[in-house]
């Protein structure tokens, strides 16, 4: 079955429209990856499907729940990585993860953490404070965030920015291990990932030039008015004022 | 609880290990307050009857202009979009936020504030009671603020703004906190204000998490 | 509604409305400063200086009622998320703080001849002024974003807590003046008011209130125009490289997600 | 007349509250027309060139239904 789906969506950031009647679902398992040009709306659907923003239009659900429902349990699913990497300078890249990882309510913090950074190779920074790191060391820092407790949802945006190609390999081992777990991934990249069939969606292809959208709108509008014969009435007012 | 003890423990590290700023808030409090003297004259009599007003008002200051930074660099580096994302009510982090701020500000106030009533002149019935009426108020002069530091994120000029979003709230507290300290200075029982006092606490403390969370999640959308 | 759609109805509504309201106001101001100038009788106490009070106290009340229909707004905006509401609230703001200003600059010119002084910290006084600094923080914070949604959305939140804080800061107020300057100032309010003196007081005010209401109507007006010349301009409407190649969609599209928000 | 401009000695203060209050609500009336004349200027320089180029745009989403 779908787990998780998003039908009809519309996303309007600041006063800009970034995309319309987005649909898309995603199986245990799938990896789905979106492609788009700049301010196509990458980064604003996986904020919607993280919950961060609500969107104009539509519902995203996960197993058929909408996930505004129960916004708590959605956010104990899922871990996202956003453009920033959310390090503090003076504490310790352990420290760093410490929190993320008492949030979720871990047990076993410390074997999570040595895990998370064995895994990303990075287990000798364990102690070295954040402002000591090189952009990629911060960079699988973030990432061995996402490694932290149980998850069955993967939101990256740009994950590989200021990884170096083995980097991206380990990540792509990663995305893969937890695809075999049963989790979804969604991401966005600029950099060839080597993930295995992943499903491709284009956010160009949802892309509404806002004079359209503005047209429709009017067209609209303009039904509505025709209904009614004192449509100008207001206008007139105003100006005679 | 958890996660409340979890991001305190984290903000009070992250204060310690960068310690500069309860210090600097300390100093500021301390120079705000040295600097009436040379405004009003160094008569005793003439200080000893302004001193609970201007230990108030200097603390007001002093707790403003740490406000700023409570949500400022968490919103920059992306931390608070992660918090935000947390399995955890949003409000719960903020108390905890909040907490730690009024630990490394408000609290070093409340050191800091009779050694300036000495130096002010004031009598000493009033100590105890301003030690008391700060104890009840600086808690609430966070959390108040806290409000203001998260609708600010994002918008120009920040830190003048916040002032000026803040400060008109903060009245009450300013009040009934140098009323408090007046009444003990005149031998009459600063209950009344005291339990005013509490009252405004509780009131912040009931309602001040939420509208910092919403603002939050605002900034953060 | 769609926030870039023409509220068509909201324009209907008060467009058919507008003729009316402003001749009800014209009317109610010039029969209010005939009464409040030259209808009602010389006060025995405070003689011809009473006249101010006839702005003086609705006013005061204005300046109140801006900041409960700002608080109501945000509320509204909080709960059904209707994008009209913040409008309103973010409309309502420069009108509540003239009146309170008003207040402030008539209550000194009367208390001059009166008290012997501009200023005195009276309860009242002082919380009006504090209204006055509510005002002016709200103006502040709604105009210090890039993106005006979030402007007005921070703002109506802020409405909402100053709501809470307007009555705890009027009574602690009220305490600390009682405390500090016990009762030696002469209350506006006579005992009792008498007819000829209450009616232009009335009439004043519902002229006032008529006012509010014309300007929020011209500046909810004046903030959709804005938002739909935002809109349009985002839009790429003004490529004319684009519209002479024919091919516009791709520039307009790019120019659209490139431009900032704000202006 | 002199006695009513007056007000038995504090026409200043009267007619400086009313002059004041008359004056601020009359530039904000004013400051308000001009912003709405001046946005509607611009709107409808927007919406013509916006009507101009309907058809077309209507063309194009048929195209892009239609694909």
């Amino acid at each position: 079955m779908t787990v998780f789906t998003g039908s009809d969506l519309t996303c309007l950031r600041g006063e800009r429209l970034v995309f319309g009647d987005l649909s898309f679902n995603a199986n245990t398992g799938d990896a789905v990856m979106l492609r788009g040009r700049n301010g196509a709306g990458k980064s604003s659907l996986l904020r919607l499907m993280a919950g961060l923003m609500a969107p104009r239009r539509g519902t995203i659900r996960w197993q058929g729940d909408d996930i505004a429902d129960d916004k708590i349990a959605h956010r104990a699913r899922l871990h996202y990585l956003g453009h920033q990497d959310a390090i503090k300078p003076v504490l310790s890249v352990r420290d760093n993860l410490r929190l993320w990882a008492e949030l979720r309510g871990i047990s076993d913090i410390d074997a999570e953490i040595d895990q998370a950074l064995r895994a990303l190779d990075i287990h000798h920074l364990g102690k070295t404070a954040g402002r000591y790191l090189s952009s990629g060391q911060k960079r699988r820092t973030a990432l061995a965030r996402i490694l932290l407790g149980q998850s069955d949802l993967w939101l990256l945006d740009e994950p590989t920015v200021g990884l170096d190609r083995e980097s991206c390999a380990e990540l792509a081992r990663l995305i893969a291990e937890f695809r075999a777990r049963g989790g979804i991934v969604i991401y966005s990249t600029h950099v060839d990932l080597d993930i295995a069939a992943p499903t491709i969606l284009d956010l160009d292809q949802f892309a509404i030039p806002m004079m359209e959208w503005l047209v429709e709108q009017d067209d609209e509008e303009d039904t509505r008015e025709s209904l009614s014969p004192d449509m100008n009435q207001g206008k007139s007012a105003e100006a005679a004022i | 609880m958890n996660a409340f003890v979890a991001i305190l423990r984290r903000d009070l590290r992250l204060a310690l290990r960068q310690g500069a700023d309860s210090v600097m808030v300390v100093a500021f409090f301390i120079v705000t307050t040295t600097l009436f003297p040379f405004g009003v004259g160094p008569e005793a009599n003439i200080l000893a009857r302004i001193a609970s007003g201007v230990i108030w008002v200097a603390a007001l200051l002093a707790a403003m202009l740490s406000l700023e930074r409570v949500f400022q660099t968490d919103y920059e580096d992306g931390t608070l979009e992660l918090l935000t994302l947390s399995p955890v009510p949003l409000e719960l982090l903020v108390l905890g936020k909040v907490c730690a701020h009024w630990l490394t500000t408000g609290l070093p106030l409340i050191i800091a504030a009779p050694v300036m009533a000495v130096m002010l002149n004031m009598d000493q019935d009033g100590f105890g009671t301003l030690m008391i009426a700060m104890l009840i108020g600086t808690p609430a002069l966070s959390l108040i603020g806290a409000i203001g530091a998260a609708l600010i994120l994002g918008a120009r000029r920040g830190g003048v703004l916040v002032s000026l979003l803040v400060l008109p709230l903060y009245i009450p507290v300013l009040i009934f906190g140098a009323g408090a300290v007046e009444a003990a200075l005149l031998g009459i029982s600063a209950q009344a204000q005291l339990q005013i006092m509490g009252a405004i606490l509780l009131l912040s403390l009931a309602a001040a998490p939420f509208a910092t969370a919403h603002a939050i999640r605002q900034a953060v959308e | 509604m769609h926030r870039f759609a023409k509220p068509s109805v909201f324009l209907k509504l008060t467009g058919a409305m507008m003729p009316w309201m402003v001749a009800l106001t014209v009317i109610l101001t010039v029969v209010g400063l005939y009464l409040a100038l030259i209808g009602s009788p010389v006060d025995y106490q405070q003689g011809n200086t009473v006249r101010i009070m006839y702005i003086h106290v609705p006013a005061a009340w204005m300046g109140l009622f801006c900041y409960v229909g700002m608080a109501l707004c945000g509320a509204m905006s909080l709960i059904w998320k209707h994008p009209l509401a913040d409008i309103c609230a973010r409309a309502t703001a420069p009108v509540g703080a003239t009146f309170t200003a008003l207040t402030l600059i008539t209550g000194s010119l009367w208390g001059e001849p009166m008290w012997g002084t501009w200023w005195v910290w009276d309860a009242r006084l002082t919380s009006m002024l504090i209204l006055l600094f509510l005002y002016l923080g709200y103006i502040a914070l709604v105009n210090a974003f890039d993106d005006p949604e979030r402007g007005s959305k921070a703002g109506s939140a802020l409405a909402l807590v100053g709501v809470v804080n307007v009555p705890i800061v009027k009574f602690s107020v009220d305490w600390w003046n009682t405390l500090h300057q016990p009762a030696s100032v002469a209350r506006m309010d006579g005992p009792s008011i008498d007819p000829s003196m209450l009616a232009p007081l009335l009439i004043m005010a519902f002229a006032f209130t008529g006012y509010y209401f014309i300007i929020l109507v011209l500046r909810v007006r004046l903030e959709l125009n804005q938002r739909r010349i935002r809109a349009l301009q985002l839009s790429g409407l003004f490529d004319e490289r684009a519209a002479a190649n024919g091919d516009d969609d791709a520039l307009a599209y790019d120019q659209g997600h490139n431009a900032g928000a704000g202006k | 007349m002199s006695e009513f401009f007056s007000m038995g000695g504090y026409g200043s203060y009267i007619w400086a509250s009313y002059g004041i209050a008359a004056l601020a609500m009359i530039v904000l009336l004013i400051a308000t027309l001009r912003g709405l004349r001046q946005s509607k200027t611009e709107l409808d320089q927007l919406e013509t060139v916006l009507k101009a180029r309907r058809p077309r745009r209507a063309r194009t989403t048929d195209q892009s239904q239609t694909s």
